[in-house]
């Protein structure tokens, strides 16, 4: 609680006149700014969740919104997510524009049957009358040694549903971006925020307003020996992992998949064509993770370009160890390395 | 009539046998009341159809209102346009007095999404909600978006009493409580939830006060009796419409026909109960008081039939002529665009219905 | 409603002998000696869930349970899908063996969290001191023309959860028998029941209380050209493919996968070093499901064998059309074969 | 004492100011009194001592019970060893009174599965439950168990008050109706869920007549006097063990501290707020009356702080120097069995801490 309580919705101008200068801030202070900036433009965004309005919320991503937008459009729902995600449901219904928080992504399947079965469908069962543009916020991921279902990272659940886009950021820039366009995208969004990042990094960013596309990868780094895929959390480590390949001579292109569903393949076929060998790095575990649909799609689509296997390295199929042995779960850069080199050495 | 807060009290104007328990509000004058009656005769012809048609193949697994007309007309009768109506799927009279026509509802039933596209009367009603009891939520968030802006307007929800036993329920009525919501939630008691038993499904003496639980208002009342039903949720409607708050109500009443037309129900319970039940059902009662006032006769009676079942053959009729509808609506309604990503399956499927012979 | 009624539990010999005599019996016909056998043999087998006692289950899976074993082990509960696995979880922890059904599979998300932060972990939570041997059952998958929400076949779900077994059985012995496994497993099994096939087939079984292992995939017929995997409803039609392909001159190999997680790879990976091609048919939606897992850990195992990318041949990614439309989602024979000759003339 | 099945009315023996209600009944002798307090004052400490190991980075983060003793002890104390206690977070005091030692509960919140692993004493206990009310959901499956096989045992489930306004809280709820299970729901009502308050919770003016919804009974009790908690408890238990069916107990109480090492209460709620609830405390009130009876002294109170810290202490150093546990439990408790899939993921992990440089 340092900084970025000082900058929240602060630095941004009140009268809603786009921000000249750019913010340093972390990725949790960009989500605030683009919440904040949401609201102001649109009144019919509405923000619900547990703690979100006179806690700003435990992460304090919502913080300053009750203040400025007011209880009735920021709202603390008593403890049922099941009820958080209904009434998102109702509220998008009836065309305002929910961003509802649940406070960690292991308490989020309480959700899944309004998300599954309604959120994900009512467009297409009214046949257009009524939509369900929604965003479903969570703080996900482990690295923060918190209690147990503190660290889920479970994005395939809903990755696999038609109708849900799935959006992971993992950069403050991408974070302000990625939610503007969540909560101005006329559909349902399961937004997760890494929430390893939160206070990771800091970035410039301009409070301009400007979304970024839901519907592309972000490739962060240019390499030419093999392209390193990841999302969330593990881009930082995949990040520095290409770092230590190039001082062993090796250049690692590096993609951020951010939209895990739907999944732009092109930007990663293209990489893959480029370079003949692809590692999928993937915090969850692995048995039929977002990983095992990258790799089957790679395969399937620059088959003839492979000089190896499309290669995982995904988390062990077991829950997340308790906090004591947490980081023997996670992947660091060290092990994406590893796994590089591994890669590059098969046949 | 006054309500008072004690949920155990069941609320009634007209007995199964036809006679009245005290005085009928002014505002259920002669003309109302065969207005009440006409509908529940035409919806109940409009059942018994859609039951034959699912029986020559012509139609979906269909969910029979028999027995409940009384619930169905008294909503729909007492809610007002701009309120929306979240059904669950015994709704067929209040969809009909919504706007939504008998053909539109049998394309639903039938199995093509376009039955759920609503005309504009009804164009905020939700369709109907499979997932028992998660309508209910949805209709917290409907009234909690009306309160957000200030309108003056309520979302109304129906649900089975084996509904009552789902988290769903619970957690939006609670919700209602806190937030003081326009909310209304009918709770069509009808005593089984497939084959369980009311007593299976609670052990509270009844759904009403189940009210207590969020502190708010509960109320039961007579289900097979179209006057109650009306007479309470105008009651809940106004006092949403000037901010009082939600309204629980119980409507007692019985499912007559199987629980589907994929049910057997007398797997499960016994003939003397279903026709002791027979003898409470909402229209005959009423046939029997409007005749007593004067206002009935066999000749209204036969012409009345001839009429339903005119009305009921037309729309049948309609619904069988409906065409296909098109392949892409398959791929083009689940995100406002298409996505890229959906450009090659659409593409295999179009291959795939020209293989089938399709169009 | 026709012979199985008369069947149900009656052929059985009330003193529990196994049977020495075949039955020729229907899927749902297998499933309901399967319980009948259990519950004699092991008293602390109870069988919970909407209308399974009185009426015997909506299929009848569950048919004269309650008149053989009583009421105390054959409950009917309120309708609560939460409350049925969650119950569950509870009745285990004390060493009952619950089986609970779902009643459609449109209707388990409810227990999804129950299912993953509990079920799947009382064990690992507690070191073993407490234990969850449960079998959540459901009907699943289309093809019967029924309602939205009664086609679901979303088992990538619970694939996606450690701790979690996840079986399918496609025919009446397999039925039997690996029911029988799972709810002698002492762990919980999530047990998915393709109901397109619960009157589709009848087999000869013995009703000798034996289960099938759990742990492996189940090689239905044997071929050289290229290998089709599938699971569930899509077995049968895989196995009709084929039969059409051999007409043509192709023999394939047939892999019913059975127990989707963990996963049998050895087998696969067998098959497809012999045939160098392999084919995964799914009914689910394509984005994450199953069949990618399968295909990414072909290629990582099998790579150099491969003489054609593997290919999936899953739905849409699009819900389960409403029944006019059923047909144009659920595979055929024919796109079967289809598929299998693109993945031939492949280079 | 006599318990109505009045809702509303909040039972209390001893006053915040140390002064009997009325006459304390005969189980709650001069001795039990003492371990009451004796444990109470021990589980303080505890709970202090557990807090400051987590500011200085010896412990992960920590939901304190400080104010919530009471409530804990008196769970403790009237639970029977062969009944089976669900836990939420704040249940530091039953735990130990059923068992599980400091260290034990230490490494749990330390974040080492073997915290966990109960003695045998506890062997079926369920450890603490972090998905808010699911656990009252297992509640009811173990108090199932115990009907179905006729056990004079019962099941007793805490929560929080927020935790009552999740579907699973009720729909347990409602099946122990239904089923008449030997079960115990013991609300901690400290009104508050984090940052939100208890108005904010629910419109029912008490969590106990949420007892209405199921048709069960339902108690306040004053969760601060140790007395009327175990009393309230020790009927509910006896209740259930002679198959009279389940209890809701609503044990009002107020969280002095933080939500958990990771809050800053300060941020939502006054400082006169909880200086006006430290007034009401449950240790406090519990030594006047010791005093007043003349059970109590100077002397006693220093020798028993010291008492508790050395305690304290030998369990914070035990738990200090607790072994690292093997790596292959993270994949050998998963099954019973580790299925072969897993053993080439268990040699990953073993190279990976190799390369970390663990054992
Ligand atoms: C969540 C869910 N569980 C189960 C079902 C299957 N099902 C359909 S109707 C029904 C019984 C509903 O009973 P009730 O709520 O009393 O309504 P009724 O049909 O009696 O009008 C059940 C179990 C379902 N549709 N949704
Ligand atoms: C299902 C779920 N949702 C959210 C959380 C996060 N969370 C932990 S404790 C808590 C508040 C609980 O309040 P209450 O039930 O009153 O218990 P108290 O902490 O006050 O004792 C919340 C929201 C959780 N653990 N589980
Ligand atoms: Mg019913
Ligand atoms: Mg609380």
């Amino acid at each position: 609680m340092g900084m970025h309580e000082q900058i929240a919705g602060l630095n941004q101008p009140q009268n809603g006149e786009p921000a000249r200068t750019p913010q340093v801030v972390t990725m949790i202070e960009a989500i605030n700014l683009a919440l904040h900036r949401a609201m102001a433009a649109d009144p019919n965004v509405v923000v619900l969740g547990e703690d979100v309005a006179t806690n700003g919320g435990v992460f304090r991503a919502t913080l300053g919104l009750k203040q400025r937008f007011g209880h009735k459009r920021v709202l603390d729902t008593p403890l049922a997510e099941t009820l958080i995600a209904g009434i998102s449901v109702g509220m998008a219904a009836q065309q305002l524009r929910p961003v509802a928080e649940i406070q960690f992504m292991g308490f989020i399947y309480a959700t899944l049957e309004h998300m599954i079965s309604h959120a994900a469908r009512l467009r297409n069962r009214t046949r257009g009358r009524l939509s369900c543009p929604m965003v479903l916020r969570a703080p996900y991921g482990g690295g923060i040694h918190a209690p147990e279902h503190h660290s889920e990272s479970t994005e395939a659940l809903f990755c696999h549903i038609p109708g849900l886009r799935v959006v992971v950021p993992s950069s403050p820039t991408r974070a302000y971006g990625l939610l503007l366009s969540a909560i101005e995208d006329p559909d349902p969004v399961v937004f997760l925020e890494p929430k390893r990042v939160y206070r990771m990094v800091r970035q410039e960013i301009y409070d301009d307003g400007v979304g970024l596309p839901l519907d592309t990868c972000y490739t962060l780094r240019q390499g030419e020996h093999l392209t390193l895929i990841s999302w969330g959390a593990m881009v930082h480590e995949t990040l520095a992992a290409a770092e230590q390949l190039q001082h062993q001579g090796i250049s690692a292109e590096v993609i951020d998949v951010a939209t895990l569903s739907p999944l732009d393949m092109e930007t990663l076929v293209a990489s893959v064509q480029k370079t003949g060998r692809a590692l999928v790095i993937q915090e969850a575990a692995g048995h039929c993770g977002v990983a095992a649909e990258i790799s089957a799609r790679l395969q399937e689509q620059a088959f003839s370009s492979l000089r190896a296997p499309v290669a995982r390295l995904t988390g062990f199929d077991i829950p997340m160890p308790y906090l004591r042995r947490e980081n023997l779960y996670m992947h660091q850069a060290g092990d994406i390395v590893q796994a590089a080199v591994n890669l590059l050495e098969a046949p | 009539m006054q309500y008072t807060t004690t949920p155990r009290q069941q609320q009634q104007f007209i007995t199964p046998e036809g006679e009245l328990t005290g005085s009928l509000p002014e505002a259920m004058t002669g003309d109302w009341l065969q207005q009440a009656y006409t509908t529940m005769v035409l919806v109940r012809t409009f059942d018994q159809r859609v039951v034959a048609l699912q029986r020559t193949g012509q139609m979906g697994t269909y969910a029979s209102c028999l027995g409940q007309e009384a619930i169905g007309t008294g909503i729909g009768l007492a809610l007002q346009p701009d309120d929306v109506f979240l059904p669950y799927y015994r709704d067929q009279a209040t969809q009909y007095l919504r706007g939504v026509s008998f053909t539109r509802q049998m394309q639903y039933w039938g199995g093509d999404e376009w039955g759920n596209h609503f005309p504009d009367q009804a164009a905020q009603d939700f369709p109907n909600c499979v997932p028992i009891a998660t309508q209910v939520t949805h209709a917290a968030g409907v009234a909690s978006a009306m309160k957000i802006r200030g309108e003056k307007r309520c979302a109304l929800v129906t649900c089975g009493e084996g509904a009552t036993s789902r988290g769903d329920f619970y957690e939006a009525m609670n919700l209602a409580g806190v937030w003081q919501l326009p909310m209304i939630m009918v709770v069509n008691n009808n005593q089984w939830a497939i084959s369980v038993p009311r007593q299976i499904q609670t052990g509270a003496a009844t759904i009403a006060q189940k009210a207590e639980a969020a502190g708010i208002e509960g109320f039961q009342v007579d289900g097979n009796d179209v006057c109650a039903v009306y007479d309470v949720v105008r009651y809940a409607v106004a006092k949403a419409h000037c901010g009082k708050g939600p309204t629980l109500i119980e409507a007692v009443s019985y499912r007559l026909g199987d629980h589907t037309t994929a049910d057997d129900a007398t797997r499960y319970r016994q003939h003397e109960e279903v026709n002791a039940a027979w003898q409470r059902e909402p229209i005959k009662r009423l046939q029997t008081y409007l005749h007593q006032q004067g206002l009935w006769s066999e000749a209204k009676e036969q012409s009345l039939q001839q009429q339903c079942k005119q009305e009921v053959e037309a729309a049948v009729e309609a619904y069988l002529a409906l065409p296909e509808q098109p392949l892409a609506d398959l791929f083009d309604y689940l995100f406002e665009e298409r996505p890229r990503q959906l450009d090659h399956q659409y593409e295999r499927a179009q291959a795939k219905l020209t293989a089938l012979g399709g169009e």
